[in-house]
């Protein structure tokens, strides 16, 4: 169901989007955590950018194993495992089909075998189940995308960084889950979706 | 930001690079994986692999050496290595004994040390890994991550170390080292905040009179942010969580270590020993080695953590066993 | 002003029985005179003692042990000791082969350390003195004090500390001091003021983009105010002057100090000492030891220097000659 | 010629200015030394002060003994030993004659044995010499004690910590000088001049 070459722009977009928004991913960092999450993701995506020029992909598996293995060598702390085995879990996916619904489930898949995170624990997990279940219907609108990442804000962390800062980790949106809205946001926006 | 750098994204390398130029005949530097080992590996004993987010020096690369690491893996200023980063650590310095990595319980640290770890059994080497997590500042629970590890992982190396560097086996070291975590608490404070230096400002800001107690290693809020305290009550604070903790009794005995964040000055820090060598010694809880110093730092925080660790017979030895490495003689 | 502290009047006492404290086995400290000692005295070689203001911890307290001083003087903070206290260091340290005083040369320095030494000359003590000065950012001139000492005094400590160790006599020992002396050259630069306690705020004020360049270990004002450099540009400058003077030359063995002025972290150190051993690489001047850290500090300064010991066959001997001292250990 | 009384007033003024002005002295060493020339001399007056309140002097050799070894024993830097031999000076010549201008003129000989410093030199000894060429002609005013301070201001040092200061030295009082303006104006004050 989706084109490759959507897909790849989808993670031209997303790179760009962590580029742009770096010190507001570092500063959502800073008041939960140690201040470098858009430094940590800004590195990956140019990691992810030089080593897909390399290649001319014409399969989707391919193409979502060379992100997932460049983040997981490149980026290091939470985000480059946890997004790394998302596309890889992805990767193994688009072997068996492309609907793009069954891929980003793989990818949470990956993230929550990585991260043993569930639903409310204030992180990027908290992103993506909502925006899965809304992609299994067809669903996914900006609003999906911005409403779940403000609920973050209200969630106490007890997985990643923030869970040290107990009842001080409320009030604040998890960095994690941002950086996964910019990934959402640029799916739309490369008409990946019922592309 | 004032910092003595030229291109920010170079940091960790020239930092590692100066660290073995100053150490030439101790230590190598792998530049592509970011590792410092040993000059001369020993293939005889178990190995002893740590690391972490950089921003910490001397640690881990300063540990490295006779009696105590043999290797470090550094990742960017506070984010944990790569996997394989660690990967390629672990089989660039494989023994016939196997490999212990000596992780602070972070969730970055954890998630890309245990994915190394799969990947290097998969290629039948023998790993095995210890969790540090000493900071009381931080609830331990079963429904969270737990305890982060901070400044006491400096003394897990140095008896994991002492135990492979007499010989035990893989088990027996990974014993040890888990005692060694076993026993040991630590809490610290912060003065400032750290600059990394990839953002360029302050992680956050604060108050002249001013501290946040509790604070971890990475520029983290800590516990909660207070009026600034003398010397002696700070000490009496801190010692207070530490000692209910484990908690240490009179008549134990202990290592101190009272640790700088990076830009505390040794004058500071020697005053803040006295103070809390008082308090011990009111308490009858027997100070039997002391350490002063910047060893785990958050880059150029202003602040200091204390460790106590409870020391038996075989740990006492262990501690006293020869260790030469940058930041770490004995 | 955040500061580690009780009463700001109690910091050189409490900082000093801090030091002592973490260093039982090595160290004695007496109260009333503010000095540091060793705690076995060996009456069989010649005595050295330094000393100076406080607040460039670890010296000089740091540098009494094995095979360097034999007792160290404790001004307040940036005050050379009395007169009377060096009287005083003098007589409780006195050996059958005289003594040496190793002194910065500063005004404050000279004349208290000048009059303690004809007191105890009085009193039949052999006592022989050298100045160290190896500050190149102060001309040195006939018509004024010549240039100031600093973080190359640590050096010197070293050398002498090892000619007396291996017995030399008394004469022979002032003969090694003053060949290191001879031999060092410093350079330093700040990024921030220091904050003397007493006085509670910083003794400069200085801009977001600059840097003092040419500082020396009090907060003095150096040569210019300039904006801040790369660590590479930084290097280059700082070499230029110290390679000039000597001057060192293509070939020449050296011992290199990369020193800390206090608050500044190891992360940056190291970095710097890379930049500085690259560009002593290409200039085919040869490192022979090299050594990286807080040694000489001026309280919280953020900055460095830059310290070089041009090295015969003899002086290389004396450096590698064993030391243990809390913070110089070979 | 001279009065116990008057002197053991003017030492304590003394004590009084340098400690009221501690600051001032300290802000002005801050400029072109290292900052603690008001808080040596505060110190030093502390210890004067709690030595000579334990003896009740008969002559005047004694109390300047007392103070110049207090200063010596307790001061330290370069002020410690310089205002010192001052005093310790000044106890020798009491034993001689007991002439204003002629202890005066001892102290200042024992801060030039001890220091070394010249006229010009940009030290206390440039507010000394002219304090006690007037005093001898009987012509001691507190613009004599002014004018002396400020003419340091364009001198370059080249004896004590500012001399590494070079020409940035100039421009600036030179503390010694401004805290031996307290020690003669407190002369003047507790009435030991011509009286
Ligand atoms: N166990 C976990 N499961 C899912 N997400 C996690 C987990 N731990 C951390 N995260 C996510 O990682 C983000 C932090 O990433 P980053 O700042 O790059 O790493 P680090 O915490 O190592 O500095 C958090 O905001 C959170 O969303
Ligand atoms: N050689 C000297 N002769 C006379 N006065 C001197 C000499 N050296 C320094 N001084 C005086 O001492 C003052 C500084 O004293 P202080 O700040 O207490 O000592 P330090 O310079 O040791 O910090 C200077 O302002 C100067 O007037
Ligand atoms: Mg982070
Ligand atoms: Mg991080
Ligand atoms: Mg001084
Ligand atoms: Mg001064």
């Amino acid at each position: 169901m989706v084109e490759i070459e959507s897909l790849k722009k989808w993670i031209e977009l997303y790179g760009e989007k962590v580029t742009e928004n770096k010190e507001h991913l570092n500063q959502l960092d800073s008041d939960i955590g140690d201040g470098d999450h858009g430094s940590n993701l800004t590195r990956g995506a140019a990691a992810v950018k030089e080593k897909v020029s390399e290649s001319d992909y014409d399969n989707l598996s391919d193409f979502f194993k060379d992100v997932g293995m460049t983040l997981v060598s490149k980026v290091g702390g939470a985000s480059g495992p946890l997004y790394g085995s998302a596309f890889i879990s992805m990767a193994k996916q688009a072997k068996e089909s492309d609907d793009l619904a069954a891929l980003l489930e793989a990818g949470l898949d990956g993230i929550q075998k990585r991260g043993k995170a569930e639903a409310g624990e204030k992180t990027m997990v908290d992103e993506w189940i909502p925006v899965v279940a809304a992609l299994k219907e067809n669903k996914l609108t900006d609003e999906v995308i911005e409403d779940s990442l403000q609920k973050t804000k209200d969630m106490k962390a007890t997985k990643g960084r923030a869970s040290y800062l107990g009842d001080r980790s409320i009030g604040h949106i998890d960095p994690g889950a941002q950086s996964s809205a910019y990934l959402f946001k640029s799916l739309l926006e490369a008409g990946a979706v019922n592309g | 930001m004032k910092k003595i750098v030229n291109k920010v994204e170079d940091i960790v390398i020239e930092m590692c690079e100066g660290m073995v130029k100053a150490h030439p005949e101790q230590l190598s530097f792998n530049k592509k994986y970011k590792i410092i080992t040993r000059k001369k590996l020993n293939t005889n004993k178990v190995t002893l692999i740590s690391g972490g987010g950089s921003g910490h020096e001397p640690a881990h690369g300063g540990f490295v050496g006779k009696g105590m690491l043999d290797a470090a893996v550094c990742g960017d200023v506070f984010a944990s290595p790569s996997t394989i980063q660690i990967y390629n650590a672990i089989t660039k310095t494989e023994s016939d004994k196997g490999t212990l990595l000596i992780i602070k319980n972070y969730s970055g640290d954890c998630m890309n040390f245990d994915g190394a770890a799969e990947m290097a059994e998969d290629d039948g080497i023998m790993v095995e890994k210890v969790y540090v997590n000493d900071d009381v500042a931080v609830k331990d629970s079963l429904y969270t991550i737990g305890r982060r590890g901070v400044a006491g992982t400096v003394l897990v190396h140095k008896i994991a170390g002492a135990a492979a560097a007499k010989g035990l086996n893989l088990l027996e070291v990974k014993n040890s080292a888990e005692k060694a975590i076993e026993n040991v608490r630590s809490i610290g404070f912060a003065f400032t905040s750290c600059t990394v230096p990839a953002k360029g400002t302050p992680t956050f800001t604060i108050g002249d009179d001013e501290m946040e107690f509790g604070v971890g290693i990475h520029g983290e809020p800590g516990i909660a942010r207070e009026k600034i305290l003398s010397a002696d009550e700070l000490s009496e604070k801190m010692l207070e969580r530490i000692i209910a903790d484990l908690p240490y009794e009179t008549g134990d005995d202990v290592a101190l270590l009272v640790n700088g964040f990076g830009s505390t000055p040794l004058q500071e820090l020697y005053l803040l020993n006295n103070s809390v060598s008082k308090i011990l010694e009111n308490k009858n809880i027997k100070i039997y080695k002391t350490f002063v110093g910047n060893y785990m730092t958050a880059i150029d925080m202003s602040g200091a953590s204390i460790s106590l660790m409870k020391l038996d017979k075989e740990l006492k030895e262990m501690l006293d066993y020869p260790s030469d490495t940058p930041a770490f003689k004995i």
